[in-house]
């Protein structure tokens, strides 16, 4: 395919390349529209798409969001390295969600009957059935909901993956071309305005997380959302241990352990949202420790293995934890995916595939009318 | 041509950079950690990967145990010149904690 | 994670004559500028499962390489040789398994008495004899 | 949380030199290292130091370390070791390994001296055991005590390259070449020559092919390379090696403070990535600063200076010192900085085609391009006359900060003049008494006293000798010529060791006559 790389117009422009916008622009190749994909930074994926745990799950999730989860685990996720040919490093191993007090198997007993009855098969277990499964489980652990059909993938390759195979199919993806205006002409989206350039185009899909918030707010839409930063840590390789997925009801950690032999985990501290930054994702100087801490209560195996490495990076929360999936019919031609919250990453095939379908058929496979950006009321 | 790499920093990443042809030492390791070559380098810039840290995420080239002390120059002076720009046009890696591997006993030990 | 290697070695060797008496294949034992080397007591570990004697506190990867040992690994996926590279603890190419943990730089973690060295094969000791197979 | 008025991040040079200057001062400080033994570099540089009085002169690395520890202690300075940084966070806190726990510091500045790691290149084969850097090879022979190898091919004839080369061969190593894809020898004349003199050939516009060999480096193949670098097919050739040391420039190891978000910028003039300090030292972030290696690669001489200013810099950024006294001491140490970085070697003459020198003196060709000078070269140098009775032969032929001969002669035969880097000039006037103090202080041993006319047709020269065992009186061996070629019998005549000369051996041999100007070195046994 030859490219114009002089034209600044397409079907679709596209504002972030991270795993939703790289993915959605694949989509939307595929049905023959041109699309355009401005990232500000000067790498593709390099927003939460680079920086999460890579968990492809469904359990402990929202029951407006499961369906499409759901969705792209059943369709999506099984053939994705093959469709993008970049290994994704795709295990549906399960997850297993821990608990390690009668409070924590409550609240994972909630999260399950509501995904039950979603019709998701996850089911409480006891201590002894999780050491079955994940036999390095400490003692701690006295139960959990465990999901067999959950995994986790590499959110590097993955997200690199779209972005390869979109190009392939001829997306145009510029980075270092930071948006900072979207402008309606005559009522309706039509200039995407960056620190240098003029891009333009009817429709305009605003991917860009915490970041669109300042991109909305040009064309008077608010989506109610703030930056949160958050940490993970990767070990050495390490011999092969488990194929689960875990998280716990605590959130004081979350990972698996990657096909290289690496664990991947998050955690947290509780000063999320109090952390203080210089402008990019520093580190706080207790992160690391303090994940260490939760994981060998877990894992007291784990206790020699070496950290090789621990970033941080900005997720987008929204203020009901579910993302913002719309069409803006107040400003035609625009749509916004974004607010994931911090579990973006699994979804987002389903997610992107459904945004195309939103975007150039106008209607989706799965309802995502859930996920609406007017959504938000106040509480009295 | 113009230039892969615009004076503001903003790189269209479908300019042609021409297509990939193989080179004699392609077969050589680049990345001592991860065992990655500099053919392989070379390919996943033809695939799009322009920047260091696009390569490293790929391919794992300075994700490794040392963390990409030994193999940054060269990843960057590899990737620099199939898009035919200069090494110092191309940001690093970023430098991440631990300096050194830590084991998590030790790291989880504050005192 | 594997730390039963020390114990399981250091009996069973422990009565085994030493194979090097100490010999200095590759060690300076007077220098023009820097005189005789201040070293530490004289101590017995065990690389491969060979009893081998080198001075507490120096770093493994030097009472290795004054026996002339050079290979203290092999790769991941090539299974290539690896040694000594950057001395500094920085490469991390020197690593071994010590006292059965994988991913140690023996260029900077001290020598100490009966510590267990293993030829780190990937991320795993090298199978060399009964040693390891008892594993 | 654990304070400190200033928190020094590496104990090479340069960090002590900081750590000294605001103890001094008063400030509270910490010095932090990675390694077990304190001195960074210092501790693997057994050679003496260029420069003048100022900066440690002819003083060996390893003892300007011990130099600095002494003043760091009775300064107040707390080096901690085996203690390793490892990460930078806001609030100017660090994260520090030490034993099997993380301690959290704050300082209240932060000086980051973490110095520089080495470069490599890559060849088929540069993964085989036996491949390393030339700083590998130092810290094994000199700090571990142990030989890196036993036949050892250089590559790189900077002056790390050449340094290392004639260390290995203290250690009692075969260096088999000194390898360089340069046309031009990229150290010091005088480090060259003084490997070459000892027979090591120099293979400039030469590349590493590759290394052969099955679990670990059995030989080496290197060929010729053209104007783009690129090896002429036919010119190859292998040696039966054991190790080669790569010796081809440093970088900064400057993580932690892009880690800490100081602005950086990648500028090959300083090697590589470097955070972007005023003159003396201090980043983008108020109190953080960085001097030495990490800052820009130079040399050891000039970190410490640097570290002096960073220091001073501290000491009035907390309020320890005033302004004034900061500027003034400032003004001392900017005069040091300046004297180093003259001459034909300075930072601002890299890749610079010199010919000539500052005196208007053509350089010697054959030094550039094989190590050594010819005979011929040696007569338009003014440190080469030919004066009745013994007198000084110096062939310190190109402009480098250093003048210790200078001081060393106690006759003032030998003048430098107020330019360190000017070539040093034999006063004929003064008669040379035969102490030998010039000889042992020429860090570049690159003086020789000879005696034309010794009698009986005989010459003498005396010459440096860093080398075990040490020739005796009576002896009879081989008199070598600058390229380490066997010339004619040699007798030894004297062998003179003194505390003063600080393990440099004077040792004097005779020769016949028409040798004086030619026997520069001495082998026992005729190979």
């Amino acid at each position: 395919m030859t490219i114009n790389i002089n034209e600044k117009t397409a079907d679709v422009i596209i504002v972030g390349a991270g795993i939703i916008g790289s993915a959605s622009a694949y989509y939307l190749a595929q049905k023959g529209l041109s699309v355009i994909v401005l990232e500000g930074s000067k790498n593709i994926g390099d927003g939460g798409s680079s920086r999460n745990g890579g968990g492809v799950r469904q359990s402990g999730r929202d029951p407006r969001e499961l369906p499409l989860v759901m969705w792209g685990i059943e369709n999506l996720w099984p053939t994705l390295s093959e469709e993008l040919g970049v290994d994704v490093e795709y295990t549906q191993k399960g997850n297993l969600r821990l608990g390690k007090t009668e409070a924590h198997l409550k609240t994972l007993k909630g999260l399950a009957d509501r995904a039950i009855a979603c019709g998701l098969d996850v089911r409480m277990i006891d201590g002894d059935e999780v050491r079955a499964i994940n036999p390095y489980l400490s003692e701690e652990v006295i139960g959990a909901s465990w999901c067999p059909t959950d995994g986790h993938a590499n959110p590097l390759t993955a997200t690199l993956g779209y972005y390869k195979k979109a190009r392939e199919l001829g997306v145009r993806f510029i980075t270092g071309e930071k948006v900072v205006q979207i402008k309606k002409i005559k009522g309706q989206v039509r200039q995407i305005i960056t620190e240098n350039n003029v891009y333009e185009s009817d429709k305009v899909l605003v991917a860009a997380g915490y970041q669109s918030r300042k991109i909305l707010s040009t064309v008077g839409i608010d989506v109610p959302m703030e930056a949160l930063k958050m940490s993970c840590l990767v070990t050495e390789a390490e011999p092969k241990m488990f194929d689960q997925m875990l998280g716990t009801a605590e959130a004081d950690f979350y990972g698996h352990q990657s096909k290289h032999g690496s664990f991947v985990f998050g955690g947290s501290t509780g000063f999320e949202g109090m952390d203080k930054d210089n402008g990019r994702p520093i580190s706080s100087s207790l992160g690391a420790s303090c994940t260490c801490r939760g994981i060998m209560k877990y894992f007291p195996a784990l206790s020699q293995a070496k950290i090789v490495r621990s970033w941080s990076g900005w997720i987008d929360r929204c203020a009901d934890l579910v993302p913002v999936i719309s069409p803006v019919e107040e400003v035609p031609g625009l749509y916004i995916a974004c607010a994931f919250t911090g579990h973006g990453f699994g979804i987002a095939p389903a997610a992107a595939y459904n945004i195309a379908e939103m975007i150039a058929d106008g209607k989706t496979t799965i309802d995502i009318s859930a996920l609406r950006y007017d959504r938000f009321k106040p509480k009295l | 041509m113009e230039k892969v790499i615009t004076s503001q920093g903003i790189v269209d990443r479908s300019k042609d950079i021409g297509p990939f042809v193989p080179e004699a030492d392609d077969d050589r390791l680049i990345c001592r950690c991860e065992e990655i070559t500099k053919g392989e380098i070379r390919k996943a810039v033809h695939e799009g990967m322009y920047t260091v840290t696009e390569v490293r995420r790929y391919l794992r080239a300075g994700m490794g145990l040392c963390q990409g002390q030994t193999c940054g120059r060269f990843v960057k002076g590899i990737i620099a010149s199939e898009l035919g720009v200069s090494p110092a046009e191309l940001e690093p890696a970023t430098s991440r904690s631990p300096m050194r591997p830590v084991e998590m006993a030790v790291l989880g030990h504050e005192v | 994670m594997l730390n039963y290697a020390r114990h399981i070695l250091v009996s069973f060797f422990i009565e085994i004559k030493k194979v090097n008496k100490g010999e200095t294949m590759n060690r300076i034992t007077e220098h023009p500028i820097l005189g005789k080397p201040e070293k530490g007591r004289l101590v017995t570990f065990f690389f491969d499962n060979k009893p081998v004697e080198g001075y507490e506190g120096e770093p493994i990867a030097a009472a290795l390489k004054a026996e002339g040992l050079m290979v203290h690994r092999y790769t991941q996926k090539k299974h290539e040789p690896r040694g000594m590279f950057c001395a500094i603890g920085r490469c991390t190419d020197c690593v071994m398994v010590v006292d059965g943990e994988p991913n140690i730089r023996t260029c900077v973690t001290p020598l100490k008495e009966g510590m267990v060295v293993q030829t780190q094969d990937g991320i795993r000791p090298k199978v060399t004899d009964e040693g390891n197979k008892k594993q | 949380m654990k304070r400190y008025d200033l928190i020094v991040i590496g104990a090479g040079p340069s960090g002590l030199s900081a750590a000294i200057e605001a103890a001094k001062r008063g400030l509270s400080v910490v010095v932090f290292d990675e390694n077990e033994k304190p001195g960074g570099q210092l501790f693997k540089q057994i050679h003496k130091f260029f420069g003048s009085k100022a900066h440690k002169a002819k003083i060996r690395g390893f003892n300007i370390g011990e130099m600095l520890l002494k003043e760091a202690d009775a300064a107040g300075v707390k080096v901690v070791l085996n203690a390793t940084v490892t990460g930078m966070y806001l609030d100017k806190e660090i994260l520090v390994r030490q034993e099997n726990a993380m301690v959290h510091y704050k300082g209240d500045s932060i000086i980051i001296a973490t110095g520089a790691a080495e470069n490599t290149i890559t060849f088929d084969g540069w993964t085989l055991p036996g491949v390393m850097g030339a700083g590998a090879a130092q810290t094994m022979m000199n700090v571990m005590g142990i030989q890196p190898g036993k036949k050892i091919l250089m590559l790189g004839s900077g002056n790390v390259g050449l340094v290392v080369s004639y260390q290995l061969m203290q250690a009692g190593c075969e260096v088999v070449a000194v390898v360089d894809a340069a046309p031009k020898v990229g150290g010091y004349g005088v480090h060259a020559a003084k490997v070459a003199r000892c027979g090591v050939p120099f293979y400039l516009s030469h590349t590493v092919i590759r290394a052969d060999g099955n679990e670990m480096v059995e030989k080496v193949v290197i060929a010729e390379v053209d104007a783009h670098f690129k090896p002429i097919e036919g010119t190859e050739k292998a040696f039966d090696v054991d190790t080669i040391c790569i010796a081809v420039g440093l970088s900064p190891m400057s993580q932690l403070l892009k880690m800490s978000g100081c602005e950086m910028e990648d500028n090959p003039k300083k090697g590589g990535q470097v955070p972007i300090i005023d003159d003396f030292g201090e980043t983008s972030i108020p109190g953080v600063f960085a001097s030495g290696d990490v800052s820009g690669i130079e040399e050891a001489s000039s970190a410490m200076i640097e570290g002096k200013m960073s220091g001073i810099c501290a000491a009035e950024y907390l309020g320890y010192c005033t302004e004034a006294e900061k500027e003034s001491a400032l003004a001392r140490l900017e005069e040091d900085l300046d004297n180093l970085r003259q001459g034909m070697f300075a930072p601002k003459n890299r890749g610079q085609a010199i010919e000539l020198t500052d005196e208007g003196i053509e350089l010697s060709k054959s030094l550039l391009t094989k190590g050594y000078m010819e005979d011929a070269d040696m007569e338009r140098f003014p440190g080469v006359t030919h004066t009745k009775g013994v007198h000084p032969v110096i062939e310190c032929t190109q402009n480098i900060p250093c003048n210790p001969c200078q001081d060393a002669c106690p006759q003032k035969c030998i003048m430098v003049g107020d330019d360190i880097t000017a070539l040093p000039i034999i006063d004929e006037e003064r008669a040379c008494i035969d102490c030998g103090m010039c000889v042992a202080s020429c860090s570049g041993q690159a003086i020789f006293l000879v005696d034309e006319d010794a009698g009986e047709g005989q010459a003498t020269v005396t010459f440096p000798y860093e080398f075990l065992p040490l020739p005796e009186k009576g002896d009879i061996g081989i008199a070598l010529n600058r390229k380490g070629e066997a010339l004619c019998e040699a007798k030894i005549v004297k062998v003179k060791t003194s505390k003063a000369f600080d393990h440099t051996a004077l040792v004097t041999m005779a020769v016949p006559q028409e040798q004086a100007m030619s026997a520069r070195f001495y082998r026992k046994e005729n190979n």
